[in-house]
């Protein structure tokens, strides 16, 4: 009996991940089956079902066997064996491991802090655990058409979240609607999936023609070793790639569906939103198209570092004159996730170690602020930094945090923002100069508008209308304390995640 | 020694608890910081005698071949990134113990003490008296770390630190918009210059492979670093020194920065943190050394900042501005004698003046804390009201003016010997100009608000509690008497040269022509500062009138201030509003919603083909059968 | 003498007539006629084919004839529905001028 | 080599079919007025019991009847399944709408199921006659039905146009058959194919008549140029029959196509492969066409009619690269017409839910459905997100099946345009999502009114659920047509 209870614990094991990804999806198609009940017990639920998430997520992070490496917890089984003969395969690799522990955390935090959506609680809840099971498919996919089903899952509620309850501002010179907001974020994704799709079925068509039809990873990455995808075939399908994934992780020029996402949605999907979904897209790069696509990757790594430097710069100078908080940390995602897009591009393992540790922090840094920015906007009423001021007086909680996170983004040592920066810069210096000094240039550009923005309206007199809000409630506090507690973390000790993280880069690196 | 890790921790842990729970102790948030700073300087201390005692035969303990200097590293792993062995980057939590970080961390932890017992006095009645001493513990904490890193990439994460403190502290009061944007401006400009130590930093990495100092050094050392190379990684690092200490033209933050509490100026802003770019040029002297030009420019920027700040100081009206004037021209001084090869002058004087300033911040303090204004225009006969500050700011400027037996006296001198013997006549004169103004301004400082007649009423100045005059007291003392170890060092052959120094120990010899003549400037110095502050010569008050223009502009700080305002105003910002419109104009409305434009107008346009009439929708069958049969034709026949 | 293709020539002017009438007639009731003469112009082709090409190849059966009688069967139950249908409009628009019949468009 | 046999049990289903369309409309006779909604139950009951009589019949049978005029094999078997279900689920969406909205309720059930006879007769036959007098069967009764709405102007126009349409393009189909029959003196599939392929230079007439055979296959399908029809026909419909255009029809259409080209085209090699051009560039232009028209369409069911034109593209996309690897596209092709008509389902089914009472037509009257009928709301949003091919439902799956099969068809430029034109299909449908979900409901379109009964529910559950459930677990369907595949690859 004793043998038979750890076989079931061993099996248990296995298939954490396919219950990682299946858990959330599935509480979201109760939900749906579900009798009605109030908004505050679906939102009851989902909190639990993401501490469960989180904790698997921890687990699955904690026991990745750094000594190992590879791809492990795999979980396949066969899909479809007729025709095109597709599995359901999923693993963790040291890169995923600790994006699953990101979008763990997020998930959680997001769940927590939307305890105050009244409208629609249901919908709500199914389509952030739908988010959130998406994501976890991404990055725990070992297969490229479940990679894309679960990439396109994790888009698909994004239009409905933002649209019904997001939020309309009107600039003076121009008004941006939650509705522009949704249409635009899923039709300039789904616009880029566009890319991916035709570039993973080159990639399928390719194998099928050589007569092994397959789309897992394992698979294509021992058939690219063997030469079977010529030089030129690499380069036009890793453009696609690199453009289709690009534009999730807000490369420039298509970035704009980002900012404009965040100004409409709700704090909980931003929070998503930045915190994970643009990672998706770097992840897409650096786990797909690096390792299937080598040759491709060499040929266009240089026009993506000086897109990325061209994001990094232009984030932070469009965030310099923006009056808006969240437009103000949506440019600055813009230009942090530039730093990713450097550092894939180096092809080098330090400056890709960096590009994951970077989404890392950057992920749990900008939903940290968008809590914050979330928790102000709901009592003023307004995200202008002009009509803001002084707040630190009223809302000391939620403005320390704020600076924290702040100052995590503007690179400061000892938060998680500046090992991820470092560790680029130490990449791109290999490979040119220039490129290395105009990304510090752009840790120095983020110090501008982050010390602007904290000068506008968190310090500084305090204004009458705004002096009797009250500070963060309890899960506010709960959330943005944790977040800010792992940018501690991970920035005094980032062995932590560079651990797993380089076991993960040099399977990578094993493909170059 | 290898405990001197504890000391940064402790302070941290310090802050950690302070800031939790500070603000329920409030009037006895001082006790953990100030805990931590005892026990740490209980474990300098001993970590010091031990060192004195026994450095040559401990363990971890080396001359290094370049610097001549015993040092001591300790150090762990801090992490791995990339492929572990093959193309990866390591780094580590070392510290290094050798004279220069022990001096540096030695003047941190002393100052910062009697700062400390001083603010219990002087912040007693703030707020945020709890947030005041959690911050102090956290510089202390970074402070110490910088000093004492063995390797450039935990130098700059201190580095940031201690320019995070500064930041918290110079806004400490920042409900006041002065206040705000003043640590908005030394974060900012500091950061500028933090560019070119990162990017320098880098650039180390590339040529050595490792952050480790005593590694690029050893490299620099056999000759294995080109001369270009090695230029422009000292150029870069010498721009962070340049935002961190202040000098031209990264200067305008420094005086801005006397918003904050003065405890706060006299410890990071004098003392302490703003030496940091000064340390940093020593630490990466056997880089500097290397390259001759790189070690002109040090000397040129120094001698500009220098006089360029003393000039402003003379005419300064505000006593907390007027003292940061000061401050930089002497940071520029250490700069320049770093450039003109006077390490042990330059750390010396870096040592001295930290005391020094540090008491006369404190008295600015007093001042302050007592009539609550610091326009020297409007006070003037203190002497009486505040007698014991009087004393004690005496010693404090007249040390820095150069008064012989005070320890300014002694470090500048050596200042002075050095860059008379390794620059040029124009360097030469250019230091006694130094000299002359720093006399006159200390003079005009001492004479104008302590002495003369009462330009106010003083029967509402506060009385000062024993817990800042006490500390003042020490700090006096020990500036009268520091300067000796300029003739014998404590635990070392002979004086202080022969404890710290670069490539070999020399003893420190006082000069006799050189000393006289600065002081005979110096004297003449307070002379002139007599004659126009005391008997008012009209002669000058007709000069002052000629040479107003100039004057004006030197009051004005040269106008740069206004430069970079306008610069900011007019360049920057239109920059970042012209991008952003170009953001939403091109990239997006156009970029992003055209083709969705582009799609619906087309859609409308050919959705005009369904008329609904019948025949229409036969005739349409008709001609695409055709269309489609010459098509169709095309392809066969091609 | 008459040739297949002479009737294979008329069958195409029938057509040709017809789809004429198709798409130049304004009145529904006309341009089923004009189909009405398309198919009959079909029914001409396989009538003659069959004849013609009696005995050759596969033309071993009656397919051509018989497939004739079951377009006239179709066509006519065709023109019987759409009649009905015209019928139906006629009743409801006073008009069976195909203009009229435009309230679906674009 | 398939046998001949002339055992006419083979064909019970359809003479239970006929028998069961008499019966219906026997019954109409005898159910009195006010409990008419049973003739469309007995019709249910009764297309049930053919199911089983289908299946026991002719399941994994393979052989020709009637002189080879038909072919009874597994490719009809899986169709005939799914038009007899596909009748089912219209019928049983039809109930409510045809009480409330139309006269003579007992014929409209007949009517359907003669138009599934006409299907299965359409799908197994082997020989252009009966393939046209069974699409005859069927477009007759799409005629009448589609203009069963009999005081409504908009029905009445939209029947005349589609027979008008319907009859020329029988004519010119004919057309083409009568020369095609000069030249190879039979209609049979097999000896049309054998003179194409067997005759080196290849006889213009011929051409020309295989070609207006496939003109009028494609007025069926509704491919550009031959689209004119469709948005005003699917628009004018009453919508449960717009459903069935929009499902049957086309499917039935589709599967014809595919046996024409399977039958006669493909052994032809030189011929079809100047026809794959002529069809891919038809492909294209009918999904651009379609999906570009569709955005700016401001009705639902005319929305809906470009989006099913551009639908067909897709799937004459997968046709065009039929030949060369004819396994996988029959495969997917099959599979993409089943995921399609489950999703059409979904939407279709609501929207007739919606607008049987209150006759509503435009997008924007859907405004505030999701807070007053959640489940119709959600079925149309399942519905249209699957359309859109977006994961987790049938569409996203079928279309990535299909795309894989256009691209190893060679076709890769094809499936980026298929790909592209299912983005533009995102904008129009989350335009309709939008007004269900995140505008306010206005005050003249109430939908509380709306009762939604069990058969109506039924058909959205079920529809929903196997949109879900062919989307993520669509293994035991993909080998039921895999079978069919198999039939044809040698």
């Amino acid at each position: 009996m004793v043998g038979d209870s750890d076989s079931l614990m061993n099996e248990l094991y296995n298939i954490m991940a396919f219950v990682l990804i299946a858990l959330p999806l599935m509480a979201a198609l109760v939900f749906m089956v579900l009798p009605n009940l109030t908004s505050k017990s679906y939102w009851l639920l989902s909190s639990i079902i993401s501490v469960i998430t989180f904790g698997i997520s921890v687990f699955l992070f904690m026991s990745y066997d750094t000594l190992t490496g590879g791809t492990q917890f795999s979980f396949t089984v066969p899909w479809l064996d007729q025709g095109i003969n597709i599995s359901f395969g999923l693993g963790l690799t040291g890169i995923s491991a600790s994006m699953v522990l990101l979008n763990g955390i997020v998930l959680l935090g997001a769940c927590l802090i939307s305890g105050d959506i009244e409208k629609r609680g249901r919908d709500f809840y199914v389509l952030l655990l739908t988010l959130g099971g998406g994501v976890f498919g991404v990055f725990l996919s070992s297969d490229l058409f479940f990679f894309f089903l679960f990439y396109e899952l994790a888009v698909l509620p994004m239009y409905l979240l933002i649209a019904v309850w997001g939020s309309s501002t009107d600039f003076g010179s121009f008004t941006r609607s939650k509705e522009y907001g949704a249409m635009k974020l899923m039709m300039v994704l789904v616009a880029a999936s566009v890319l991916i799709w035709v570039g993973i079925i080159a990639i399928f068509v390719e194998t099928y023609l050589h007569g092994t039809p397959t789309f897992a990873f394992e698979e294509l990455r021992r058939l690219s070793e063997n030469g079977l995808f010529s030089v030129e075939f690499q380069n036009w399908v890793f453009l696609c790639f690199m453009i289709g994934f690009g534009v999730l992780s807000g490369l420039w020029p298509f970035h704009t569906w980002s900012p404009d996402g965040h100004v409409a949605a709700p704090t909980g999907v931003s929070m998503l939103h930045a915190g994970v979904l643009m990672k998706l897209g770097a992840f897409g790069i650096i786990q797909i198209g690096i390792v299937i696509l080598p040759l491709g990757a060499q040929t266009w790594m240089p026009l993506l570092m000086v897109l990325g430097i061209v994001n990094v710069i232009y984030g932070a100078v469009s965030a310099m004159s923006q009056t808006d908080l969240k437009y103000i940390i949506g440019y600055s995602s813009v230009s942090h996730m530039g730093y990713v897009l450097i550092g894939a591009a180096t092809l080098n393992s330090i400056g890709i170690s960096g590009a994951v540790l970077q989404m890392f922090s950057h992920g749990i840094m900008t939903a940290l602020m968008f809590v914050l920015v979330g928790a102000i906007y709901h009592r003023a009423h307004t995200r202008d930094i002009y009509v803001l001021n002084g707040l630190i007086k009223t809302m000391p909680h939620i403005c320390v945090l704020f600076i924290i996170a702040g100052f995590a983004s503007l690179g400061l040592p000892g938060l998680s923002g500046f090992i991820a920066e470092f560790l680029i810069f130490l990449g791109v210096i290999k490979i040119s100069f220039w490129i290395a000094a105009l990304a510090v240039l752009g840790a120095a550009l983020t110090a501008v508008y982050i010390l602007r923005l904290i000068a506008r309206t968190i310090v500084g007199p305090v204004d009458s209308s705004l002096s009797d809000l009250p500070d963060a409630n309890i899960y506010e506090k709960i959330v943005s304390v944790a977040l800010a507690s792992v940018l501690v973390a991970v920035g005094v000790w980032p062995a932590l995640l560079l651990d797993s993280i380089n076991v993960g880069v040099a399977t990578i690196m094993s493909a170059l | 020694m290898q405990y001197f890790w504890l000391i940064p921790v402790i302070s941290f842990i310090a802050f950690i608890i302070t800031s939790l729970i500070g603000n329920k102790i409030l009037k006895q948030a001082w006790i953990f910081p100030m805990l931590a700073i005892v026990l740490g300087l209980g474990i300098y201390c001993f970590g010091l005698t031990e060192y004195l005692q026994s450095r040559f035969d401990l363990e971890h303990c080396f001359r290094s071949s370049v610097t001549g200097m015993v040092g001591c590293n300790y150090s762990v792993e801090w992490f791995t990134a990339g492929v572990r062995g093959a193309d990866s980057v390591n780094s580590f939590l070392g510290f290094t113990v050798d004279p220069l970080s022990l001096s540096v961390a030695g003047l941190a932890i002393f100052v910062a003490l009697m700062v400390q017992i001083y603010s219990i006095g002087y912040m007693k009645d703030d707020p945020r008296f709890a947030w005041y001493y959690s911050v102090q513990a956290l510089f202390i904490s970074s402070m110490i770390l910088l000093a004492l890193s063995d390797n450039f990439l935990l130098l700059y994460v201190a580095w940031e630190l201690v320019g995070l403190c500064s930041y918290l502290l110079i806004g400490f009061w920042y409900e006041k918009p002065e206040a705000k944007e003043a640590a908005k401006k030394a974060f900012t400009v500091t950061r500028l210059g933090d560019v070119g130590l990162l990017i320098g930093i880098l650039l180390i990495w590339i040529e050595v492979g490792s952050f480790n100092m005593s590694d690029l050094f050893t490299q620099v050392g056999s000759g294995e670093i080109a001369s270009w190379t090695i230029f422009s990684i000292s150029g870069l690092l010498f721009l962070g020194a340049m935002g961190k200490s202040a000098q031209f033209p990264f200067h305008v933050w420094l005086p801005d920065a006397m918003e904050g509490p003065t405890p706060v100026s006299a410890l990071i802003h004098a003392a302490t943190m703003v030496a940091a770019g000064v340390y940093l040029v020593a630490r990466a002297y056997p880089l500097f050394v290397q390259s001759e030009a790189m070690m002109i420019i040090v000397s040129c920027v120094g001698l500009i900042t220098a006089i360029g700040a003393a000039l402003i100081c003379c005419v300064s009206v505000d006593l907390k501005r007027a003292l940061a004037y000061s401050t930089i021209s002497h940071l520029g001084l250490m700069m320049l004698s770093l450039g003109a090869f006077g390490y042990t002058a330059a750390i010396l004087h870096l040592l001295a003046h930290g005391f020094s300033k540090a008491l006369l911040f404190l008295g600015s303090g007093n001042i302050m804390h007592s009539i609550d204004d610091l326009n020297i225009n409007r006070m003037g006969g203190l002497k009486s009201v505040l007698p014991a500050t009087t004393i004690l700011f005496c010693i404090g400027a007249l040390s820095l003016a150069g008064i012989p037996l005070l320890s300014g006296f002694w470090s500048k001198d050596e200042v002075i010997v050095s860059i008379v013997h390794n620059r040029n006549i124009v360097f030469a004169i250019s230091s006694m100009v130094l000299v002359f103004l720093s006399g006159f301004y200390m003079i005009r400082l001492i004479i104008v608000p302590f002495f003369g007649s009462p330009n106010r009423d003083y029967s509402h100045a506060h009385k000062l509690p024993f817990v800042m005059l006490a500390p003042m007291g020490v700090l006096a003392v020990v500036v009268v008497l520091f300067g000796w170890i300029a003739l014998y060092m404590p635990g070392a052959p002979a004086s202080f040269g022969t404890f710290l120094f670069y490539s070999h120990p020399k003893n420190f010899h006082l000069e006799p022509d050189i000393a006289i003549i600065t002081l005979v400037i110096t004297l003449l110095s307070f002379g002139f500062g007599y004659l126009i502050y005391v008997k008012r010569f009209s002669i000058f008050q007709n000069m002052r009138i000629k040479a107003r223009l100039i004057i004006e502009i030197v009051e004005n700080k040269y106008y740069i201030d206004e430069l970079y305002q306008i610069l900011v105003d007019k360049l920057v910002l239109p920059a970042a509003g012209l991008v952003a419109l170009f953001d939403r104009i091109l990239v997006n409305d156009v970029g992003i919603n055209g083709p969705g434009y582009v799609t619906r107008t087309v859609g409308s346009i050919i959705r005009h083909h369904i008329t609904g009439r019948i025949y229409v929708y036969l005739a349409l069958m008709t001609t695409g059968m055709i269309v489609l049969g010459i098509i169709w034709l095309g392809i066969v026949i091609l | 003498m008459l040739e297949l293709i002479h009737f294979n020539i008329l069958s195409v002017l029938l057509f040709s007539v017809g789809l004429y009438g198709v798409l130049a007639r304004k009145s529904a009731i006309l341009i089923i006629m004009a189909i009405e003469l398309m198919l009959n112009a079909v029914n001409i082709n396989f009538i003659a084919a069959a004849a013609f090409n009696h005995g050759n190849g596969l033309f071993t059966n009656f397919d051509g004839h018989i497939l004739t009688i079951f377009i006239i069967t179709i066509a006519a139950a065709e023109v019987g529905l759409a009649l009905a249908l015209i019928l139906r409009i006629f009743r409801n628009k006073a008009t069976v001028n195909v203009d009229s019949f435009d309230i679906m468009k674009l | 080599m398939i046998p001949e046999s002339s055992n006419l049990l083979l064909l019970m289903p359809e003479f239970v079919l006929a028998g069961l369309a008499l019966v219906v409309f026997a019954s109409d006779l005898i159910i009195p007025e006010g409990k008419k909604e049973w003739v469309g139950r007995l019709a249910v009951m009764g297309l049930i019991g053919l199911l089983c009589v289908t299946i026991f019949s002719v399941m994994g049978v393979n052989e020709y009847v009637y002189n080879d005029f038909l072919l009874v094999d597994h490719y009809s078997f899986v169709f005939k399944i799914i038009f007899i279900t596909v009748g089912i689920l219209t019928i049983l969406i039809s109930e409510e709408f045809v009480k409330e909205n139309l006269t003579s309720q007992g014929e409209y059930y007949g009517l359907l199921l003669l138009a599934i006879l006409g299907m299965n007769m359409l799908i197994q036959s082997q020989e252009f006659l009966t393939a046209y007098i069974s699409l005859e069967l069927l477009s007759f009764c799409l005629y009448v039905l589609v203009g069963y709405s009999k005081f409504n102007p908009k029905s009445n126009e939209a029947a005349i146009k589609y027979i008008i349409f319907g009859t020329f393009s029988s004519a010119i189909f004919l057309y083409g058959l009568s020369m095609v029959y000069s030249i190879v003196g039979s209609t049979q599939y097999s000896d049309i194919s054998g003179t194409l392929a067997a005759s080196n230079a290849m006889d213009p007439v011929a051409i020309l008549g295989i070609a207006l055979i496939m003109i009028g296959i494609g007025f069926k399908i509704g491919i550009v140029p031959f689209h004119a029809w469709i948005p005003d026909v699917y628009e004018g419909a009453p919508t449960p029959v717009t459903a069935y255009l929009a499902i049957g029809a086309k499917i039935a259409a589709f599967a014809f196509l595919a046996r024409v080209v399977i039958g006669v085209m493909l052994p032809a090699e030189e011929l079809w492969e100047n026809w794959q051009m002529i069809l891919a560039i038809s492909a294209v232009a009918t999904m651009l066409v379609g999906n570009g028209i569709a955005i700016v369409q401001t009705k639902v069911k005319r929305m809906l009619a470009y989006s099913s034109i551009g639908h067909s593209g897709v799937l004459l996309s997968a046709v065009v690269v039929m030949g060369s690897t004819n396994g996988i596209v029959i495969e997917s092709l099959g599979y993409y017409l089943i995921g399609y008509a489950v999703t059409s389902f979904a939407v279709f089914s609501a929207i007739t839910a919606v607008t049987y009472r209150n006759g509503v037509e435009l997008i924007k009257d859907f405004a505030g459905l999701s807070d007053q009928k959640p489940l119709l709301a959600a079925s149309i949003a399942i519905g249209l997100f699957s359309l859109a091919g977006l994961p987790l439902f049938v569409g996203f799956t079928i279309k990535f099946y299909l795309f894989s099969s256009i691209a190893i068809g060679g076709y890769l430029w094809l499936a980026g345009i298929a790909v592209f034109a299912s983005l533009i299909s995102l904008y129009y449908y989350l335009i309709m999502i939008k007004s269900m979900y995140v505008d306010t409901a206005s005050s003249e379109v109430i939908h509380n009114n709306i009762i939604v009964k069990w058969p109506m529910k039924t058909v959205i559950l079920v529809s929903i659920i196997a949109t879900i459930v062919l989307g993520i677990y669509p293994e035991p369907l993909v080998n039921q047509i895999n079978e069919i595949s198999n039939l044809f690859t040698p």
